[in-house]
């Protein structure tokens, strides 16, 4: 039996590594996938969670997080077009027209 | 709701009209509305009077503004004995003066603006004296300050006016100060700006101090004298008289209405209101005594030589205000409301008279330049005659029966001044007849001393402006009637109806006297009068050139009553010119040494600095946001953690 | 196996709100006129209000509750809609981007945050939030060809997604640790296995705070919303500083004091100095800022630190509190942001602060509406903003608080440099050249609400605050 | 034993692709890491008895997520993409928040303590099936989050049209 603390470090690191990617990377869409693996990490525990206390709950929580990470994509996607458009970029340092 | 929340209201909402529409619609009707919203609370004043005497009082909150813990802010009404009169006096006087208004306002360009800040000042003063607790109490000081402000610049094209209206403004800061803190000081002891707790727990705190810097302070001397401090400023008392004279530039209506009749009478009601906090005070009492008297001599002996048709009135209201904080010092509240009630009459009328000189003599208002006017002016003569005999105290006139208690009261109350100040308001009445006739023999009697012009052109004034003189005059007249004291009214079968109507809210104390000494005293007071009288007659008309020589022969005397003592020249010199000085020399002294530069600029400055240092953070870039965000919960993850 | 048809009566209003949205978004393709589809939407709003009185109870298992105080909120984002879609047709006309989506996506958006005020399951809250951000993202770069929407949408978007991402961690530490999703499951859990101590309740606690502080933009997780705020649709500025602020509000409300309610002393330790850094980071960044979108922006900052008082306080009257002064906030910043939006005409951005130099002169009327609001921010009496900060600080005082609210009181006065200089500005300088004011009906209407609401609750506020009251006492 | 050595290739292959996905230049080769990631991701929920999110993790996130993501990288200049500093130069600090959040989360994470144990065994979940045991719950007891979720896609369909698709200037 695997506990279930390894389950959550490894979750805890995937996190982390989601967060260090979105303080880092300078394009764009890795930033987006960074957040996506931080969500991902957030599924790996619920899902151990609610296989650890048989419940079905964390299933659930995941299944509506995958749903609002597609509908996320799908905006945040269709913005980086739109963006793309009036500035041929990606990238995050172009973006700051907005400061102060 | 009660019905009589409409009193202060009705002008609100006519002042809210005519500001929103005078300008484009009303015009030249705006006086319409503000005239049928007056008189409508003068009938719901009339109908609280037939309440009260019903022996009703009301009390009630109309709305709570605010409440947290036992702090309440709320509007709240209170009609009693005190409000009620009060609430006559406000009503008919704006009434009417709304109404004389019509006429010598006519044609003016700011006609609407004129009414509408009329409205506002009868609204202000209407919460002022129906409020329940102190806060709409200063509500309603402040509010008639303000529109007092306004229409003594109502010129404001006219240097002079636009500079009264500071110097009231200015001045009555002094006064409003002492105000704020006393109520301030209220709440801190009692918890509540409500009268009626505040008054009702009075008596348990009577012995009650405290100790500041090593002194034992009694706290309702403190209480009343902070309060008081209010009151001399409103009611132009010494030391701090000196706008009154000055707010004479604003249009007359608005001097015999807020100048004469009832702002500047607010002082008086303060003291009234709070009677139950004066009383227990000894001090406080013969403060407020003293300063009445004080005053009222003071003001008398300027108005003797001055030559303006209406500062000398004005300073004959300064006069007659002491005379009822001298009532009230002696603890005669209802002898000074009396007087207050009486007052407003024969001095409005007094003013509107002097309007309607002005009106006729194209805006003369030296009196040296007059004479004769009763030939022309047959109303405004009459009117004003009346009310002149009325003041002098001229038995069966509205003031000779309130100054005689007045007297009375101060002759044999309980004061350990009042033998004192009884003899100073003998010589004032006595003074108080000569001016007001000098004022009548030069103005109406002789011979015309103005030029072609102006005698071409006089006339007497149109009907809206005599109609309400006479009418006042009617009140100059027979106001007194209610207050006929016991001497008298025994043989004629009446009672001093209004000393019974007051006992309930301000006490009426009986005087330690015989009869024949109250006799004795009300026989002094008519003989002054009549003395005073007879002078003026004496020098103004058998020997007119007597005057002239008098001023030459006691020319130290005559130049410092011309010149008021003084008294704007000593303020200028102690007060004014220092703070100038200072402000020039000194100020700029410390900002060369950039101190106030440092205080006064650099404070904002280095805000500003910091933030726009500060702004740098927002760098525009994702990551840095993000990065700042993880900083975040990284700190507060530690903190809670480590903890 | 049987299925028992669920009480709809509690969700009523969302459902009606569901349906005129998808009714929007139909009639979009029909209808040319788009201001027609707002009109539509002011009409259910209207329903939708009647609806919402009436809609007291439990449903859907405990997962959604409409209670007094998600019906205030709901009646809060009532009229952030309403006065949103009143000053919304002109701007998107000068703008040339009149689409009907965009009523339909307010109405989600509003939809998404009457879901969050009434969730009683983090389920629910999560979906509602994202619902309401989802739209919003769209909404904030709904001028695709302007780069500064473009970028205050990306900004928000992905800032929003990072924000959610440690929701979620923190739901699934919570979860992990109580097997439960429901909001008082959770408290009673935590208090009957004495988790109050434990340090994962203690991070799943903090992760939450973040994600709710960084929804009502407290610093130090307010970063994106000078940026968002500066680059969206002015109309949509400020529905996003009234409408997610006032939701954030309501489920940190929520969640802290149902479900986090036993400790209590622990994340009062963590929102004061977030409150106290608002406050201060709010206030000092909007006196140096040239652009009023983005003073807008910090002050809406720093009126998220006044009302993070009411919630520290933790007191009925501190969260009464909190729910009036967010009312008032609602009027009195969208009725600022309306001024701005009639500044705004074709090829005339009238976002500079010096604009406003001389309208006292040129726009009596707008001028003087601008100063009734700078004032009610300001919080000058007898504005409303007074009261509401007078009701916040005097809670914060009565829990024991006094030193911040001592803070609060200096930052407040701060504020005033820079809200008064736009009443200075406009009333003490000459008009440099003459500015058009790009007026509709719809914009009157909205500031004729906004100012008498600002006037009549700055004098009559009893009957706002008894409401709020009320609202709180069934929590 | 055996399952503890499928964790440790698991977690060892999720780490190691994390890594790549947010350290890799190019932005094709961090979605190609990607996909492979959420490959393993969704073996580890295999092993957690949940097939039927191991399914929609690919074929949702894995099968329409990344290739959307894929698709837009390809818009990209990526030529001149490549020649961009991709990491921040402050990554040393990001690196330091980072790991101290790390060292304090899985600190708090020793505290855990186990939650009640629910009815859904695994003996439970597999004589119903976990696809038909999560599909009753969703259309039962989370109805309600469901057609919330339902409303979201609609969000982001209509969002997505306003914002790539139409034309400017109505």
């Amino acid at each position: 039996m695997v506990p279930l603390h390894w389950y959550l470090t490894l979750s805890a690191a995937v996190f982390m590594i989601g967060m260090f990617g979105f303080l880092t990377r300078r394009n764009i869409i890795i930033m987006f996938m960074s957040v996506e693996l931080m969500l991902n990490a957030v599924n790996i525990s619920l899902v151990s969670f609610s296989h650890y206390l048989q419940d079905m709950r964390g299933h659930i929580l995941v299944f509506f997080v995958i749903t609002v990470a597609a509908a996320e994509a799908a905006i945040g996607l269709a913005i980086i077009i739109s963006l793309f458009r009036n500035k041929q970029t990606a990238h995050v340092d172009e973006m700051n027209e907005m400061k102060g | 709701m009660n019905s009589y929340a409409l009193i202060p209201f009705l002008p609100l909402a006519a002042f809210v009209i005519n500001i929103l529409f005078g300008r484009k619609y009303l015009k030249e009707n705006a006086h319409w509305v503000s005239i049928l919203a007056v008189a409508g609370s003068w009938v719901l004043a009339v109908m609280a009077l037939v309440d009260v005497l019903g022996g009703n009082t009301i009390n009630f909150d109309l709305y709570t503004w605010m409440l947290s813990g036992g702090f309440k802010v709320s509007v709240g009404f209170l009609i009693d004995q005190l409000t009620v009169v009060m609430l006559i006096v406000v009503t008919t006087c704006s009434t009417l003066i709304h109404i004389y208004s019509v006429g010598y306002m006519h044609g003016d360009s700011g006609y609407y603006r004129f009414f509408a800040y009329l409205s506002l000042f009868t609204f202000s003063m209407l919460m002022l004296v129906m409020a329940n607790n102190f806060l709409q109490l200063y509500f309603g000081w402040e509010g008639v300050g303000l529109c007092s402000y306004f229409l003594i610049g109502y010129y404001f094209n006219k240097k002079s006016a636009s500079d009264a209206g500071k110097k009231a403004f200015i001045v009555n800061r002094f006064g409003d100060f002492g105000f704020g803190l006393g109520i301030f000081v209220v709440f801190l002891t009692f918890g509540t700006v409500y009268y009626e707790p505040v008054f009702s727990q009075a008596g348990g705190l009577a012995e009650a101090t405290f100790n500041f810097l090593g002194y034992d302070v009694h706290l309702m001397t403190l209480i009343a004298l902070l309060l008081f401090c209010g009151s001399v400023g409103k009611s132009a008392q010494i030391p701090l008289h000196v706008w009154l004279p000055d707010a004479m530039e604003g249009p007359t209506p608005v001097s015999a209405l807020i100048h004469a009749a009832t702002m500047v009478t607010a002082g008086v009601f303060l003291v009234a209101r709070c009677s139950p906090i004066f009383s227990l005070s000894e001090t406080a009492l013969m403060v407020v005594a003293l300063t009445g008297a004080i005053t009222s001599l003071f003001a008398a002996t300027i108005g003797l030589v001055q030559n303006d048709l209406k500062r000398i009135i004005a300073y004959s209201t300064v006069s007659q205000l002491g005379y009822m904080f001298l009532a009230c010092g002696v603890g005669a509240y209802t002898a000074g409301i009396f007087h207050l009630y009486t007052h407003a009459f024969f001095k409005a009328l007094l003013f509107l008279c002097a309007g309607s000189v002005m009106h006729a003599m194209g805006g003369e208002l030296d009196i040296q330049k007059m004479g004769n006017l009763k030939k022309y002016m047959p109303v405004t003569y009459m009117t004003m005659l009346i009310a002149s005999f009325s003041i002098s105290g001229i038995p069966g006139l509205a003031g000779f029966f309130s100054k005689d208690e007045i007297l009375w009261m101060a002759y044999a109350g309980e004061s350990p001044v009042g033998k004192f100040v009884w003899a100073i308001g003998t010589l004032v009445a006595f003074l108080t007849a000569f001016y007001s006739f000098r004022l009548i023999f030069l103005t109406f009697h002789g011979k015309f001393r103005g030029t072609h012009d102006q005698e071409h052109h006089l006339h007497e004034s149109p009907k809206s402006m005599t109609i309400p003189l006479m009418l006042l005059c009617v009140g100059a007249v027979a106001a007194g009637w209610v207050g006929i004291p016991a001497l008298i009214g025994e043989k004629i079968g009446v009672h001093n109806y209004i000393a019974e109507f007051m006992k309930p809210v301000l006490g009426h104390p009986e005087g330690h006297g015989t009869h024949a000494e109250e006799m004795v005293v009300m026989l002094i007071s008519i003989a002054v009068g009549l003395a005073g009288i007879g002078l003026a007659y004496f020098m103004y008309i058998l020997r007119p050139e007597l005057p002239a020589r008098l001023a030459q022969q006691l020319s130290a005397v005559y130049r410092v009553l011309f010149n008021k003592y003084y008294v704007d020249e000593l303020y200028s010199f102690i007060i004014v010119r220092p703070a100038i000085w200072i402000a020039k020399n000194v100020l700029i002294g410390i900002t060369d040494a950039r101190i106030i530069e440092a205080v006064v600029n650099g404070v904002p400055s280095a805000i500003a600095a910091f933030s726009s240092g500060l702004r740098k953070i927002q760098t525009g870039l994702m990551q840095h946001y993000a990065t700042i965000m993880a900083t975040g919960i990284l700190i507060i993850v530690a903190i809670m953690l480590l903890r | 196996m049987p299925i028992a048809m669920p009480n709809l009566i509690p969700v009523m209003p969302e459902l009606v709100m569901t349906g005129v949205a998808i009714i929007l978004l139909m009639a979009e393709l029909v209808i040319k006129r788009k201001e027609t589809l707002g009109f539509l939407s002011l009409i259910s709003v209207g329903l939708i209000s009647y609806l919402l009185l009436g809609s007291a109870g439990t449903t859907f298992g405990g997962m959604f509750v409409s209670d007094g105080y998600s019906t205030f909120f709901k009646l809060i984002f009532m009229a952030n809609l309403v006065l949103t879609v009143l000053i919304s047709p002109k701007y998107l006309q000068t703008m040339r981007i009149n689409f009907g989506e965009y009523y339909a996506l307010t109405l989600f958006a509003t939809l998404g945050m009457m879901l969050m005020a009434s969730a009683a399951d983090i389920i629910v809250l999560y979906l509602g939030l994202e619902l309401m951000a989802l739209s919003t993202y769209v909404l904030a770069g709904f001028i695709r060809y302007d780069m500064k929407s473009n970028e205050a949408a990306i900004k928000y978007l992905l800032l929003g997604a990072f924000a959610s991402a440690i929701l979620l961690y923190g739901t699934s530490l919570i979860y992990g640790l109580t097997g439960t999703t429901n909001l008082r499951d959770i408290a009673v859990y935590i208090t009957h296995n004495g988790l109050a101590k434990n340090p994962l309740l203690m991070v799943s606690m903090i992760f939450f705070a973040v994600a709710f502080s960084f929804k009502i933009a407290a610093v130090p997780f307010h970063m994106w919303a000078p940026d968002a705020y500066e680059g969206a649709p002015t109309p949509i500025t400020a529905f996003m500083s009234v409408g997610p602020k006032a939701a954030g509000f309501a489920v940190l409300g929520r969640v802290f004091l149902v479900a986090f309610g036993s400790v209590k002393t622990d994340w009062s330790v963590i929102l004061i100095p977030i409150a106290v850094l608002t406050m201060a980071i709010g206030n000092i960044l909007a006196l140096s800022q040239t652009n009023i979108k983005r003073m807008l922006a910090y002050s809406s900052i720093a009126h998220a630190g006044y009302m993070l008082l009411g919630i520290i306080a933790g007191t009925p009257a501190g969260i009464s509190s909190v729910l009036n002064y967010m009312f008032i906030y609602a009027f009195m910043n969208i009725g600022a942001f309306a001024i701005v939006i009639m500044l705004r005409t074709e090829g005339f951005a009238g976002e500079d602060i010096s604009d406003y130099e001389g309208l006292g002169k040129t726009h009596p009327t707008a001028a003087a509406l601008m100063l009734v609001f700078m004032f009610s921010l300001t919080g000058i009496p007898p504005m409303a903003g007074f009261m509401g900060k007078f009701y916040l600080f005097m809670s914060a005082i009565n829990a024991g608080y006094t030193w911040i609210v001592i803070v609060a009181v200096l930052f407040s006065a701060i504020s005033a440099y820079f809200y008064l200089r736009i009443v200075m500005l406009m009333y003490m300088k000459e008009p440099k050249e003459v500015i058009q004011l790009n007026t509709s009906p719809g914009i009157g209407l909205a500031l004729a609400v906004t100012v008498s609401a600002v006037i009549l609750i700055g004098i009559l506020p009893a009957k706002v605050l008894a409401l709020a009251q009320q609202a709180v006492t069934s929590f | 034993m055996l399952q503890q050595l499928f964790f440790g290739y698991y977690a060892f292959m999720i780490i190691i692709l994390s890594l790549l996905v947010v350290t890799r230049g190019n932005p094709v080769h961090s979605v190609m890491w990607m996909l492979l990631l959420f490959f393993h991701i969704a073996g580890l929920y295999l092993f957690l008895n949940a097939e039927f999110i191991a399914a929609i993790q690919v074929i949702v996130y894995a099968g329409a997520i990344l290739v959307l993501f894929l698709f837009v990288v390809l818009l990209l200049n990526l030529r001149e993409e490549l020649s961009l500093r991709q990491i921040a130069g402050s990554w040393p600090a990001a690196f330091f928040i980072v790991a101290a959040l790390f060292i304090t989360v899985t600190a708090a994470l020793g505290a855990y303590v186990q939650g009640p144990v629910g009815s859904y065994s695994i003996e439970a979940i597999r004589s119903e099936t976990h696809t038909k045991a999560l599909g009753r719950l969703l259309y039962t007891e989370y109805l309600f989050p469901f057609e919330i979720a339902s409303l979201i896609l609609l969000v982001a369909v209509v969002g997505a049209v306003v914002l790539a698709k139409r034309k400017l200037r109505s």
